[in-house]
């Protein structure tokens, strides 16, 4: 016998599952009733002699009203349901462990915060929320945990994410679920749930080169940003210490929030938007530098935040 | 019984000969160019089935290689999209009876249906040129950036094959659109029409509304993959979301365009077989035209995880549901029609019943993925395959079948031999649920579609599958056998051997070239039980 | 139906303000008004195209189908604006 | 202001020898083929629209960059071709009255300089092309756009520019070719008082195709020229 039933492994699963239950409740009763319904009136009301015809009736407002209404409404009931599990779903809680993901033709790979680096595996803690930041290098790729019950695309030039909190330690598949080319069947890999002691092993154990902002931090010199970016307010570009989350002011009065994307943004095209009171003189690094590498200039922006003294 | 014997004149024996057939302007005949044509692409895509149904009797990709198998799955959705569920009933049994339902000589425009007919071939001839140079591997839906910028396979070819035939549609769209408003017999007004009629008309509308957009993407696709122009490649500053909107607002609706005329089969289906007034024939006449605007209004249900907005996913999501109201109607309304019917078990009654509860299933199933929160877990999973083949092969192509068989007498002059249509009915309604019911249990369990190989553990239900898609194969093979037979061993069937209402059962099996001897004048509703033959006569 | 023939007074008057027109919104085009030139320009457009569609194209004194026809082939063209644009003015409403 | 064409007591009129056989009466033929046409435009209008959607889109996407690719068009050639083309739906309109009062010789004329707008609608496009092409702003390898910070999405303007302007062209071409059509039948007599739908359903289709020039020029050459 095959199982009928996936693993449950996160917190979003019971949400699923439950309307799931439901949906199956729904369409059983009204696939019995219609099933049911036909087969009777054609057993019933089988032809008898070759002349017969049917009861004339033209039909029955009170009916009508019936089968538009309950349908109406028990489809509102589930798109109120399905609509606020998808808003748990599209909502991280405010402390995530941030995992970065890169997708390309036809491997993951994942970038843990203190630089850890994965390909096709996936190390997460049990009872912690996860958000994955997620991009591609070429083509739209799909991050799909079947156990988790959560998916999202993986696009080339921007960054989605998606969020989950593991509730039992196990090894869950992770299907790429965007068809992304010929070996799209092989870019499949595993998320390794596990306690959150053996986690903290499995950190201290892997080879690390730093962490991903101290690697971010020395591109950051190497490219010559910091010529321009500097933390005081000399520099010829704005100050990026504390600029992270903050609504930064543009040259045409409209505002804009520095989240992940815009940083991405500013550094791939920097015409694009631009500071009040800064001229457009920055290159663009488009071509320049990996997915990865514009991931660790992110969280090394995003670590100035939280430095007590900013640059040496 | 009296024998009976075929009209002198019709429209088969009006000339004879390749020149009579294909420079026809007769919409009868260019039906049956468009039946030998379209039977062609399904047994091609048919045939692609079944190699994606062997490959996937064992886990590992071992029958083919996954480029081979990308390029059957891709060519499966194409053709069988493109060239036959989209162009199925509307250019065959719709070309055939648009006419003969109002009573009129002829559709608006014979010409342009011809020209439809050869549009639609020349579209054909781009897509098999595109098989035999190589195949495509971008899936029917050619998502960018990896259609335009990063497959290596006739996508061009391809494409354009779509674009042109998309023409085809379009025409013979415009063709039934005009024809419904211009040419309708004295007395024929909007609420005599057969219910097949209100959902050609708005399939019609959603032919002529929605294909241009889908022209017009595939252009742009042609643009960026050969000229380079950015269009939806992020690397050129594009957005790859931007060509997904502008596919699904016209492929979402292509769904409505595949199913509608099977509804409108399975109504007059329904009301022949039960003698009887069709309940509620106005709700379900209103429910086809809802259908077609609504169906207008939800394609952004097949991007809740490809990137578009929160709020653009719970707006879609909300309007999705709303065309479950109307097909709920229709559903409810059959079968209210068959309570006190005089019910024979004919095959076409056979098929329009086996619609009724496949459409069900799949209308139901539809609600699930509607609903945001659930989607995201079953989205481009086999629970959406199973999904949309309920609609398309358990809806359109029961519909299509059991009305090819209904009409059949009518387009033949011959009766297709019944016991056996009863045995593959059954043969084929048996096949299907067998091969797609254990989809939507693999969907849940997270199988991915477009895999070429899967996890071990999901082998039994594929397994299933692959066994259903077997039985399936021989239960269309005997229809398209016996029908062939039946042109010339079948029973002369007479002018009405169902003793059928409607314009298209008063004239002679097989009609004359020009449909009626005298123009019919309608002086009452659709199926009134017992015809009054005088009021036929007109 | 009417065969309504329109006098070429009305042609000449029509073409004289779709000219206007044009001068207009060229003139427009180098003024700042901010965000209103879009607008400015676009209603100028609209306002040309509707009285073409109904003198020249004579929608003015067709049937009621043909009118049904013009608007639902811009309502069609409303549906696809506003459901996309939908998208792409939500998008990062939530981060 | 209704006239109904009665045509059946006539005892003989030459407009019934043009009556095809799937219709009862020329009244019906001609009021297929003008809604005929109108459903043909409806589908233009979308095949259009999904380029002023894909325009729009990214206009919201790129100000800047799009308000600099517009005032690299030539304004006065945008600005005449608009004039031109608006002349030419004006004698279009006057053919279509000529046609209804049965004036073969005026109908004929308006054709004439109806198509020859047209031609130099085209000629004046041509020419913006070649000056285009001159400039390295046809999207591409050889592609050059100052400043350089605006080049790519410049380029996504031009590539708009470009399949907009020239899918127009492509229509301007067809109805050169209609229009053609139309001054063979006005020529050899097919085209009477009776009988002018050709002229007033091809007419129909000429409006269009200005009135998505009416569209373009506005959103292609005048954005940002007051900066």
């Amino acid at each position: 016998m095959p199982a009928l039933f996936p693993e449950s492994a996160s917190t979003m699963a019971p949400r699923v599952d439950a309307l799931y239950f439901f949906l199956i409740a729904v369409a059983v009763f009204f696939s019995v009733l219609i099933a049911g319904l036909i087969v009777y009136f054609a057993v019933r009301y089988r032809r008898r002699t070759p002349e017969g015809v049917g009861v004339n009736i033209h039909g029955g407002l009170l009916l009508e009203i019936a089968w538009t209404v309950i349908p109406a409404l028990i489809a509102a009931v589930i798109f109120v349901w399905g609509a606020s599990v998808f808003f748990a779903m599209s909502r991280p809680p405010d402390e995530t462990l941030n995992i970065y993901v890169v997708g390309k033709q036809w491997m993951w790979k994942f970038q843990h915060l203190d630089g850890q680096r994965e390909i096709n595996e996936l190390h997460v803690p049990v009872g912690r929320a996860v958000k994955l930041i997620m991009t591609s290098e070429d083509v739209i790729h799909d991050v799909f945990v079947p156990a988790f019950r959560v998916k999202a695309d993986v696009l080339p030039g921007r960054y989605t994410n998606i969020w989950f909190q593991a509730t039992k330690p196990g090894r869950y598949h992770l299907f790429c679920a965007e068809y992304c080319g010929t070996r799209h069947s092989g870019m499949i890999g595993e998320v390794i749930v596990m306690e959150p002691s053996e986690y903290e092993a499995w950190l201290s154990g892997s080879r690390v080169e730093g962490s991903l902002a101290s690697t971010g931090e020395k591109l950051f010199q190497d490219l010559a940003c910091i010529t321009c970016h500097r933390a005081d307010t000399q520099g010829r570009g704005p100050v990026l210490q504390g600029l992270f989350g903050k609504t930064v002011q543009l040259q045409g009065g409209e505002t804009v929030v520095a989240d992940e994307a815009y940083i991405r943004e500013s550094i791939l095209h920097p015409a694009a938007k631009i500071t009040a009171g800064y001229q457009p003189i920055m290159p663009t690094f488009q071509g320049l530098i990996s997915e990865e590498q514009l991931l660790e200039l992110v969280e090394y922006v995003k670590s100035l935040n939280t430095q007590q003294s900013p640059a040496k | 019984m009296r024998t009976l014997v075929l009209p002198p004149h019709h429209y088969l024996n009006d000339g004879y000969g390749i020149k009579s057939w294909l420079l026809t302007r007769d919409h009868k005949r260019i039906a049956l160019l468009y039946l030998a044509a379209i039977t062609f692409f399904f047994f091609l895509g048919g045939s692609f089935a079944v190699l994606i149904r062997l490959e996937l009797v064992t886990p590992p990709g071992d029958l083919v290689s996954d480029e081979t198998y990308n390029k059957l799955f891709t060519m499966h959705g194409v053709i069988m999209v493109f060239f036959f569920l989209i162009p199925s009933i509307p250019s065959t049994l719709g070309n055939f009876l648009v006419p003969l339902m109002i009573g009129a000589k002829d559709l608006a425009f014979p010409k342009l249906n011809l020209a439809s007919w050869y549009i639609y071939v020349l579209g054909g001839l781009f897509t098999i040129y595109a098989l035999v140079s190589g195949g495509v591997d971008t899936g029917w839906t050619f998502y960018t950036p990896y259609s335009t910028v990063s497959s290596t396979t006739s996508v061009i070819p391809a494409a354009m094959g779509i674009f042109i035939t998309g023409f085809s549609s379009i025409l013979t769209g415009l063709n039934f659109i005009v024809t419904i408003h211009r040419m309708r017999a004295p007395g024929m007004t909007w609420f005599r029409m057969p219910l097949f009629l209100w959902s050609i008309y708005a399939t019609s509308l959603i032919m002529v509304l929605g294909t241009p957009v889908l022209a017009i993407t595939m252009l742009l696709v042609a643009a960026e993959r050969v000229l380079h122009f950015g269009f939806f490649d992020p690397a050129l500053g594009g957005d790859p979301v931007l060509f997904q909107h502008l596919f699904w607002f016209y492929s979402h609706p292509a769904v409505y365009i595949m199913v509608l005329p099977s509804m409108g089969v399975v109504s007059e289906i329904v009301a022949a077989f039960c003698r009887k007034q069709i309940f509620g024939y106005k709700f379900v006449a209103f429910a086809s035209m809802a259908i077609a605007v609504l169906g207008f209004l939800v394609w952004g249900h097949h991007l809740y995880v490809a990137g578009e907005s929160v709020y653009a996913a719970m707006i879609f999501s909300a309007l999705s549901f709303m065309v479950a109201i109307p097909s709920a109607v229709k559903v409810f309304n059959w079968t209210a029609t068959m309570y006190k019917g005089s019910i024979s078990w004919k095959t076409p009654m056979l098929y329009a019943m086996g619609f009724i509860g496949l459409f069900t299933i799949g209308g139901l199933t539809g609600l699930f993925i509607a609903a945001v929160g659930f989607d995201v877990h079953v989205t481009d999973t086999y629970f959406i395959i199973a999904h949309f083949h309920y609609i398309m092969v358990g809806g359109a192509l029961m519909g299509y079948l059991g009305g090819l068989h209904y009409w059949w007498p009518k387009i033949s002059g011959r009766l297709y031999p019944e016991p056996l249509a009863k045995l593959s009915a059954g043969i084929i309604f048996l096949g299907f649920n067998l091969t797609f019911f254990p989809q939507f249990i693999l969907g849940y369990l997270g199988m991915p579609r477009r895999y070429h190989a899967y996890p071990p553990e999901f082998q039994v239900l594929n397994v299933l599958s692959s066994a259903g898609a077997s039985i399936l194969g021989v239960g269309y093979l005997i229809p398209m056998a016996y029908l062939m037979w039946s042109l010339r061993y079948g029973q002369i069937a007479g002018a009405n051997p169902w003793g059928a209402s409607g314009l298209e059962w008063t004239t002679t099996s097989p009609p004359p070239t020009e449909n009626f001897v005298r123009t019919p004048i309608v002086t009452e509703e659709p199926y009134t039980y017992p015809i009054r033959a005088e009021a036929h006569l007109g | 139906m009417s065969e309504h023939i329109v006098p070429t007074r009305t042609y000449y008057t029509i073409f004289a303000i779709l000219m206007l027109c044009t001068g207009l919104t060229v003139a427009i085009a180098f003024v700042n008004l901010g965000a209103m030139n879009i607008v400015a320009a676009l209603t100028i457009a609209a306002f040309k195209a509707t009285i073409v569609v109904l003198f020249f194209m004579h929608v003015k004194y067709s049937t009621r189908l043909t009118w049904a026809v013009v608007v639902g082939s811009l309502f069609w063209l409303g549906i696809l604006l506003a459901l996309t644009l939908g998208d792409y003015l939500t998008r990062g409403w939530i981060t | 202001m209704a006239e109904i064409v009665h045509p059946s007591p006539a005892p003989f009129d030459s407009a019934q020898g043009r009556l095809a056989h799937q219709f009862d009466n020329l009244e019906q033929q001609k009021e297929a083929s003008t809604l005929g046409m109108w459903v043909f435009l409806t589908t233009e209008v979308l095949f259009f629209g999904g380029l002023f959607v894909t325009y729009c889109i990214y206009r919201l996407w790129y100000p800047a960059a799009f308000a600099a690719g517009s005032r690299e068009m030539l304004i006065w050639a945008g600005a005449t071709n608009t004039a031109v083309l608006i002349t030419s739906s004006l004698t279009m309109a006057l053919a279509v009255h000529a046609a209804q009062t049965g004036n073969r010789r005026l109908l004929m004329s308006f054709l004439i300089v109806t198509m020859l707008l047209g031609c130099v609608f085209l000629g004046i496009k041509a020419f913006e092309y070649h000056t285009e092409f001159a400039e390295h702003h046809v999207p591409g390898a050889a592609f050059e756009f100052q400043p350089q910070a605006l080049r790519q999405n410049a380029q996504l303007f031009f590539s708009l520019y470009f399949v907009m302007t020239g899918l127009h062209a492509l229509h301007m071409i067809i109805g050169l070719g209609l229009m053609s059509f139309m001054l063979w039948w006005a020529w050899n007599g097919t085209i009477t008082k009776e009988y002018y739908n050709p002229i007033e359903v091809s007419g129909l289709y000429w409006h269009f195709v200005d009135i998505v020039w009416i569209f373009l020029f506005p959103l292609l050459y005048l954005i940002g020229r007051h900066v």
